[in-house]
């Protein structure tokens, strides 16, 4: 399990690679890995976007996904986990956030990494503020529920 | 005992500071807190309280030496 | 939609990076992508398996694939998406599948993603023979269902 | 009419051959196919069938110049 909060913009196929690479034991085991990115869009809720501020809670938002990512390997066999979440200001189409899952088998590796891509945008303390092309600014007042129908 | 209390993204904006240092005697609940170092303003609707950086319900007692945090609902992801 | 079947070992990363990279029309809009990486294991029902043979039915096995992807493309709001298989000698560790769907919402792009691995493990014509550590060979005799907890 | 049968995998194995060139008058069934091209052998298990790359019953009637595929389950991804 690795959780890394990065205030730079990050290729999230690098931060892979570079984790895969770094791996050594139970290579072998993986026969599935189930990743997600999230990116920033240029258009939300109405408003086209030009820019977003992301605060979050230093120390708080690394224990609760840390917790997130544990009820995750309590309930599925991971073999290993990385996240990485950006903070500050961000652009259009640069990455938000990372998760990959590796484990033997497909129905885990995708339960779990969805089940921390859902957590986390309920549980963990990261706020949004979106700079509007109009130059008005907003805070996004919630997170939607990803497993429901929209 | 004294209590660190800190506040964020637009909760931060609308009390005007990032955080609050309480120094107070007695046992005091998270909403307790609030009232104290935010005199008369009602707490805004949906604000969550964390004790030291774990979510808790307002009616959770605080200690000495707690950092008590108060938040809009979180928007990651 | 993009399908290849590759006789050659491939970079699931360099081979999404390159894809994206080419991309020039709604870039904006892409808020969620959804990745499933499939990967040879070195054991395989009680048994040590040192290398694979990935039979296909060229043709078939891309119009297949194409006619799942469309019925994904039904259900979800699909940006675009990606599926590369891998046919011939595989050894452990080496990509067999990957399976990469862009949509603006996470949920989309998680069920989309996840109906597509599913349906191309139970409708596209590719066969596995593995070559076990014990210089035996077998055929698998079927996939199993990804949604169900083992 | 004519009509390609082609064998996949473990089926190809068993039935020692990738494929067959069928020339016949008069309809046939998919099933019908199997038994002219394999006579006496039984169909195994689970085997399924495809006309002109499409999954098909058994029943299914074939045409000039389709080709006919006979494969077992599929286990790719």
């Amino acid at each position: 399990m690795t959780i890394k909060i990065s205030a730079e913009a990050f290729d999230p196929y690098q931060e892979i690679q570079a984790y895969q690479n770094a791996k050594t034991g139970n290579i072998g085991a993986i026969g599935a890995t189930s990743i997600f990115i999230g990116t920033m869009r240029d258009f939300n809720e109405g408003a086209a976007v030009k820019g977003m501020t992301l605060e979050y809670y230093p120390g708080m938002t690394e224990k609760q996904l840390k917790k997130i990512i544990t009820e995750a390997q309590q309930q599925w066999p991971i073999i290993d986990s990385l996240v990485i979440h950006r903070v500050g200001d961000i652009l259009p189409n640069e990455t938000i956030v990372l998760v990959a899952v590796w484990s033997s088998h497909r129905g885990d590796a995708f339960d779990a990494s969805r089940y921390i891509m859902e957590a986390l945008k309920s549980k963990a303390p990261f706020w949004k503020k979106e700079h509007l092309v109009t130059e008005n600014e907003r805070w996004l007042a919630h997170n939607t529920n990803g497993y429901k129908p929209r | 005992m004294s209590i660190k209390v800190r506040y964020f993204a637009s909760l931060k904006e609308s009390v005007g500071r990032s955080e609050d240092d309480l120094t107070i005697t007695g046992l005091l609940t998270v909403n307790e807190v609030w009232n104290l170092t935010n005199l008369g303003k009602p707490l805004p609707e949906n604000i969550l309280a964390a004790v030291n950086m774990e979510y808790v319900e307002f009616d959770n007692i605080v200690k000495d030496g707690d950092e008590v945090a108060f938040f809009p609902p979180v928007t990651g992801g």
